[in-house]
């Protein structure tokens, strides 16, 4: 018998009985084609060994070493109290809020994450999380076409990320590429009829890009602009919503989540008031119960597929509550100078390895360039410079394949850390 | 009306937590940004300290309730018990401290699981191919309709523009098809809930690109005809599409393969017990026939000799996530179905028994429209001059959670029941007691409820009205 | 009236946990053992699934406050803030594996923790000596006068048979003395409720081994006579302990040693934030002087070199605990000291603070029996001709834990306040609001509290009087 | 300023105006003598650093092998729901229960704790747990003396865990020894006068004693007889109450504790109804509240330190409530047949390993004493086997200093670890 059903042999009969049937094989009497054979899997494990195998299969994993990696997913300090809020079971295994009275904290949780978002975008509304980063892009560029009006189709460069820009393609809209140069993206010269351009700062080189330029270019295309932004950057960088971004979007992963081989994580997006009803998702209202006490609704439903159907902004109905509820209570801990300091001491860590790769004789891609904390270095052999530094204990950078390195550096690599690196890489790595 | 927000529990200057003090003498923001670039205003967040923290999100965490507090029985979400192995397994720090683009050499174990993982998503539907990257049913099904549609483009039939999903079929269906630039087109019903294969003989031509079909489908009724609707279909050169968000009525008792489904998705968040997280995440991974495989989102996993690595399939649609998919629900996943091999049949038996137990016993009092067996839920109706909203709201009252209601809309009154197969006995009796009492009880009662819960009935129209969705 | 325990929701059968199949053909008991000696009738022991056991104790504990859920102010008991690290840092499995008598080789990280602790709590104190090994504040104290104890004896001085104890003393100090067979002797307190010293001078005579001082003491007054007080005992060849249960109001202010202390025990579980769980387990670790050093519990941590050892002080009073003490506890508490280093003070500093804030706010509505400064808690007395039990029921209902009442003794209706330096102003000011309203509250409607808590007040001596102590 | 303080600056500065002093030096007027210095601790770390040196030492300890140690704390499984149920925030970091009306939760789990160890132990009552297995005895070595109001002097033999005797002698009760030979003891002969007959079964060298015959023994003598027990023993064994004990104690860790280098565990101990007013500690009792529903209480408080003062039983007070509510929640999760399942597949790996070593060529010790998971095998050199299995990644079994090694095996073990022991060991290790 499973693990996790109470049936006894009794209880079966009488629930057997009461149904009206002789056998559980009656019970499926209008099943057909019937699966007649035992499942092909491995033998069932009492917990112990199944987590005795994940132990096992944990340790085939390079992990507990400094890492280098960034491009989209950051090894940041998550603190311990997060997961402990997370793991309680009211929150864990509770479902979407359909029943309002019942489900008040999950639903206060979201309203408290969409205001986090509108206060770091400088946005109105957002919605209560789209699955990640790269669905929260390719979600915007559609909203982009719905409130235009135009078909699908978006401009983007070099520096957004690679896999948002897959993303994107795969929700069948149409891209059409920007120039892009020492860099930055060069917006001056919008293709006609697009219905969005696309701006991702820091971009996916590490560099600050000029969001205000890129929503005059949109604006002056008749096209909407979406800002792709690193939450953590926001703490220190103007607002999109500031800077004429009509939609912000990105990957809140940096916001207390766990790398944990790329999700789960959570979209954020972030738009005006006048275009709430082209959000897809939940979002998440005020309002008063009957004896006037102020509660929170999922509301605006109007928009979703579960009343529209065919007619809905998207088909996304499951959100990202718990993984929304770990940034809500990271940023609750952080608080906008702990956020800052968090920004802060990455761009400072990050520009010193940047200076000491220098100082070694590497050069930066983009010299001239701003960037936070990711940027691209060019060494003789990528690839033989990470595995140099696997021996020496660490995950080096992204491969570029070109022979750049695109190195990501955070709050929580230590100078002996940083100057190790450089002594792997100095030392022909 | 005061708000209780974490913000309004703040004073500026107070912090919750401490970082390490940084160790180098990098640069400041000001030498490398001009100041326009530079944030101006600070965001107003909360500025707490983490005791606050603490008994902030507890104490909203308590007017939550959950599986773990209550029974759930909301048809079609499959709120079945939630193993904290599970937990212990995502929280294993050889498992969350993984970067996602750590070269494959990084990552045997975790590839291992993933590529696990495929093979028994393969055994229980019986198709070949499997992705796990969709990040949750929906995203199952868009990727699944996607395959569908590349299919057709890639072997230049560009007529195939509609796709049929029935009445019954959740809200999801249609807008995914929408997503794909299909149109969706609804097909009826027979006498027993099921897909009318008469009305579909009719609408199969040779713009049809697929069928959606939910088996068993949202009435809880197994789809008997689904082996020749697929038949109708393969002959029109159309696929069957299965949304599997309904397979905890199926394992081990019914292969979609052999019913001749070409593409279906999972709901790990529900089959396969990883929590459902107030709404999420989870995991829409999809299995299909070899014909489909190709078309399959970039990357699945092989194994070659004693290595895995990361592979995209020949016509890929593309990526559908950031990285590999939820790789967190992924390993709980892998470990429940680990805790269960075979055993996963007693999972789908013990659903059924419980559902059908519901249903004999409601019956009489509250009316079944289709009175017949049911699979893992069961669809019911408020006795005459009730309300399904006053029933739920009732349930509440008596330390229920309610079914789903006004769901499936073919359905008036619709309660939608799904007790999962983790729920005993006594526990089903005792709602059952509840349900029987409500059923006697005054609708001038009924609509005060609930009374005993954290909030009475919201005004949801207000909250559409006068938005206010941010402090 | 039924009752809700976990073996009312059981069936014969079930099962909650699958054990890993035993891989070897080993013997049976029925082999082993005649059958006199096997059990014959199995223990009615709950027979429940893993869901149902989840599920019962969440709601269990949803009946619980805890200092995660509200203010909880309860005097001389520390109530402050369990930061979530310590148990991240006590549920590593490189610690939680380990087990107690693996060799000393085998475990230098754990020694190396316990040595650093018994450092930490060394500079805390002043005193230079340290035993972890205590499990709980009251066999600290314990173990602190049985080192008194077994020093007079070793040195043959037969004649120290009493052990003084002001009456503002926790009921475990008598206890205590009892239990090492010293006669427990009541001193009184002067106008400021210190102890009074004139009639210590009278008291202490060459039967004397020891003064047991709380300091500050349980009116959360500072005990300012102290050094004199240590001088008249040690004069009399006696000991003066410290119960370090008020620690909290010291820390890098003021250090036992340099007032005189000779031995004192620290409750890890109060000044140095390891939880309480419900009412334990905690840990006592004493600190004494070079005297007494030899005196303490078998093992102590020492480091030669690079190498940790555990030895036996050369005169031990021998085991308190079957192992080491309770090593999860000292882990917690090794973690909260290295997150705040000399800052330590800070924490005094604002449970000072914030005791006195409440001092001055209450007072003029509520009595203050010694009303100067107070240190980390302050003694209350409700208004005249209300009882501190009904303003205790009161605050539930508002609310909050009630405060430790009827206790100190000395103080008539006494409320035992201790903010901790963890609270917010905001939150005293809230939980101010709400003693100044019920001091207004008549007392009728105060003997019906709590009327919003999980249940109203117990018929406590039905309880002595019908025991019922299990299933 | 400090981790967990909420106080901002203008916090402070209120706060003192309303206390009427200047600055927060004037708080600690009356404290004398003033430590003036700053503490000579290293400097505060943030929590992730501290969490980091925690990662460092706790890889300096030798843990994740398969141990053959047990000698009264055992390597057995705990469930994952059991760490889950016990960190949850109302039970973690709640006091002793004393406003009942909002600690139901805490009494009801310990009203539960109660009931299982008097059904395991055939008793009638059980106090709300003790610190550990070592205090249980020497509570009952006091307890037996208040109950026949005799000097507190009881007898033992060497089957008793040397610890638990050292606690005993610690508590200032004098010892007697009765003989053990063949690894049982021998009752036949109690010293008069004690107040009590101490019989440990399984002993401390694994072998299952007489329980009757000790109590028999003791009751002839005026004495009262102790039984200490091994909780999980008891799911196959007779239950001391129906073999004459008086009182039953001992260590509840094997019951879902981990082992956490010897603590924290949790004590029991249970007695007859008539001796409940003999007991120390905390009792819990049902009652009823104001309106008729059923509810827990702490009860008999008369016998507390708090009330009694010098005169009270023991001056225990804090309790171990939360791992007695792991030992709760573990035997709910195992339930009887559990817990048998635990003991009969520990037995039966033990005696594998006994009989592999004896076919060997090695000595049992004690070679006719039924033992169930524990027993010594003599060894040519211990120590030697023991940094041999240490090589070969295993913890050994404990080395009695005479050639002998206490070996314990738990139903973690597999047929693969006992042949790799049997492997290493006949190797000459």
């Amino acid at each position: 018998m499973a693990r996790f059903t109470p049936h006894t042999d009794d209880d079966v009969r009488e629930m057997l009985d009461a149904i009206g049937v002789e056998t559980l094989d009656d019970l499926f009497a209008d099943v057909s084609p019937k699966f007649q054979g035992e499942l092909d899997l491995p033998p069932a494990l009492s917990e112990y060994e199944a987590l005795r195998d994940v132990d096992r299969l944990a340790k085939e994993n390079d992990t507990g070493l400094p890492i280098f990696l960034g491009a989209g997913a950051y090894d940041r300090i998550v603190p311990s109290t997060v997961g402990a809020v997370i793991s309680r079971g009211e929150f864990l295994t509770s479902y979407t809020p359909y029943q309002p009275e019942i489900s008040q904290g999950t639903l206060q949780s979201i309203f408290e994450f969409q205001s986090i978002v509108s206060e770091l975008t400088g946005l109105e509304v957002s919605n209560a999380s789209v699955y990640d980063g790269a669905n929260a892009v390719a979600e915007a560029a559609l909203m982009t076409a719905r409130l235009t009006k135009r078909d699908p189709r978006v401009a983007v460069s070099a520096g957004l990320n690679p896999r948002y820009r897959e993303v994107i393609e795969t929700y069948r809209v149409e891209v059409v590429e920007l120039p892009f140069e020492d860099g930055t993206t060069d917006f001056s010269e919008v293709p006609d009829g697009v219905s969005g351009v696309f701006v991702q700062s820091p971009n996916f080189f590490g560099v600050v890009e000029d969001i205000e330029a890129a929503s005059g270019a949109a604006h002056a295309a008749g096209a909407l602009c979406v800002a792709v932004c690193d939450p953590i950057s926001l703490a220190v960088l103007e607002a999109p919503g500031n800077l004429g971004a009509d939609v912000a979007v990105g990957e809140a992963q940096p916001l207390g989540m766990p790398l944990l081989f790329g999700g789960p994580y959570a979209g954020y997006m972030a738009t005006d008031q006048k275009s709430v009803r082209q959000l897809p998702g939940r979002i998440c209202g005020e309002t008063v119960d009957k004896d006037g006490k102020l509660a929170y609704v999922l509301t605006l439903r109007g928009r979703e597929q579960d009343i529209r159907r065919a007619k809905a902004n998207s088909n996304i109905c499951t959100n990202q509550a718990l993984t929304a509820l770990a940034a809500t209570v990271y940023t609750a801990l952080m608080g906008p100078e702990g956020l800052r300091e968090v920004a802060e001491s990455s761009v400072s860590k990050a520009h010193y390895l940047a200076e000491r790769l220098q100082a070694s004789g590497f050069r930066l891609r983009y010299p001239e360039a701003p960037f936070l904390w990711e940027f691209v270095v060019e060494l003789p052999d990528v690839k033989k410079a990470n595995e140099a530094l696997l021996k020496a204990g660490m995950v080096g950078g992204l491969d570029l394949g070109d022979g750049g390195m695109l190195v990501a550096v955070t709050e929580k690599r230590t100078k002996e850390e940083l100057d190790a690196f450089v002594g792997v890489v100095a030392n022909g790595g | 009306m005061v708000d209780n927000l974490i913000r309004t529990k703040g004073r500026e200057g107070r912090r919750g937590y401490t970082l390490p003090k940084n160790d180098v003498d990098g640069t400041s923001l000001e030498k490398i940004l001009p100041k326009a670039a530079l944030r101006k205003e600070k965001p107003r967040l909360a500025e707490v300290d983490e005791p606050t923290v603490v008994r902030h999100y507890t104490n909203l965490s308590r007017q939550n309730w959950g599986i773990d507090t209550n029974f759930y029985p909301l048809g079609s979400c499959t709120m079945k018990h939630n193993p904290r192995a599970n937990e212990v397994a995502a929280n294993n720090p050889g498992f969350a401290g993984l970067h996602p683009l750590q070269p494959e050499a990084q990552a045997q174990g975790a590839l291992q699981v993933m590529h696990e993982l495929q093979g028994f998503l393969a055994e229980v539907s019986g198709l070949p191919a499997v992705s796990l990257q969709p990040l949750a049913g929906a995203q199952g099904e868009l990727t699944s309709i996607l395959m569908v549609k590349k299919f057709f483009e890639d072997s230049g039939d560009h007529g195939r523009t509609t796709v049929l999903v029935p009445s019954t079929a959740h809200g999801t269906n249609p807008a995914t098809a929408s997503m794909a630039d299909f149109k969706a087109k609804e097909i009826g019903l027979d006498e027993h809930g099921c897909v009318d294969v008469d009305e579909l003989r009719e609408l199969v031509d040779e713009t049809t690109a697929a069928l959606m079909i939910t088996n068993p489908n949202t009435c809880g009724v197994y789809e008997r005809n689904i082996k020749e609707i697929a038949q109708v279909l393969h002959e029109a050169g159309a696929f069957l599409y299965m949304d599997g968000a309904n397979m905890n009525a199926n394992l081990g008792r019914m292969r979609p393969a052999e019913a001749g489904v070409d593409v279906m998705h999972f709901n790990l968040h529900k089959t396969f017990s990883t929590p459902h997280g107030g709404g999420g995440p989870g995991c829409g991974a999809i299995a299909c026939s070899e014909t489909l495989a190709p078309f399959r989102p970039d990357p699945a996993v092989e194994k070659d000799g004693e290595t895995y690595s990361f592979v995209r399939p020949a016509q890929s649609i593309g990526r559908v996530a950031g990285f590999h998919g939820n790789f967190g629900q992924m390993l709980r996943a892998w470990n429940y179905i680990k805790m269960h091999g075979p055993d996963l049949r007693d999972v789908t038996d013990m659903a059924v028994l419980n559902a059908n137990y519901v249903r004999a016993r409601l019956g009489g009092t509250y009316q079944i429209p289709y009175d017949e067996l049911c699979k893992h839920e069961v669809v019911v109706q408020p006795p005459k001059g009730k309300k399904a909203l006053d029933i739920a709201k009732g349930l509440i009252d008596h330390g229920y959670h309610p079914p789903t209601i006004y769901f499936p809309l073919v359905v008036k009154e619709a309660m939608l029941i799904e007790p999962t197969e983790t729920e005993s006995k006594e526990t089903l009796d005792d709602f059952i007691g509840a349900m029987l009492e409500l059923a006697e009880t005054t609708s001038e009662e009924l609509e005060e409820a609930p009374t005993h819960a954290p909030t009475r009935r919201l005004d949801e129209a207000r909250a559409a009205r006068q938005l206010k969705a941010r402090w």
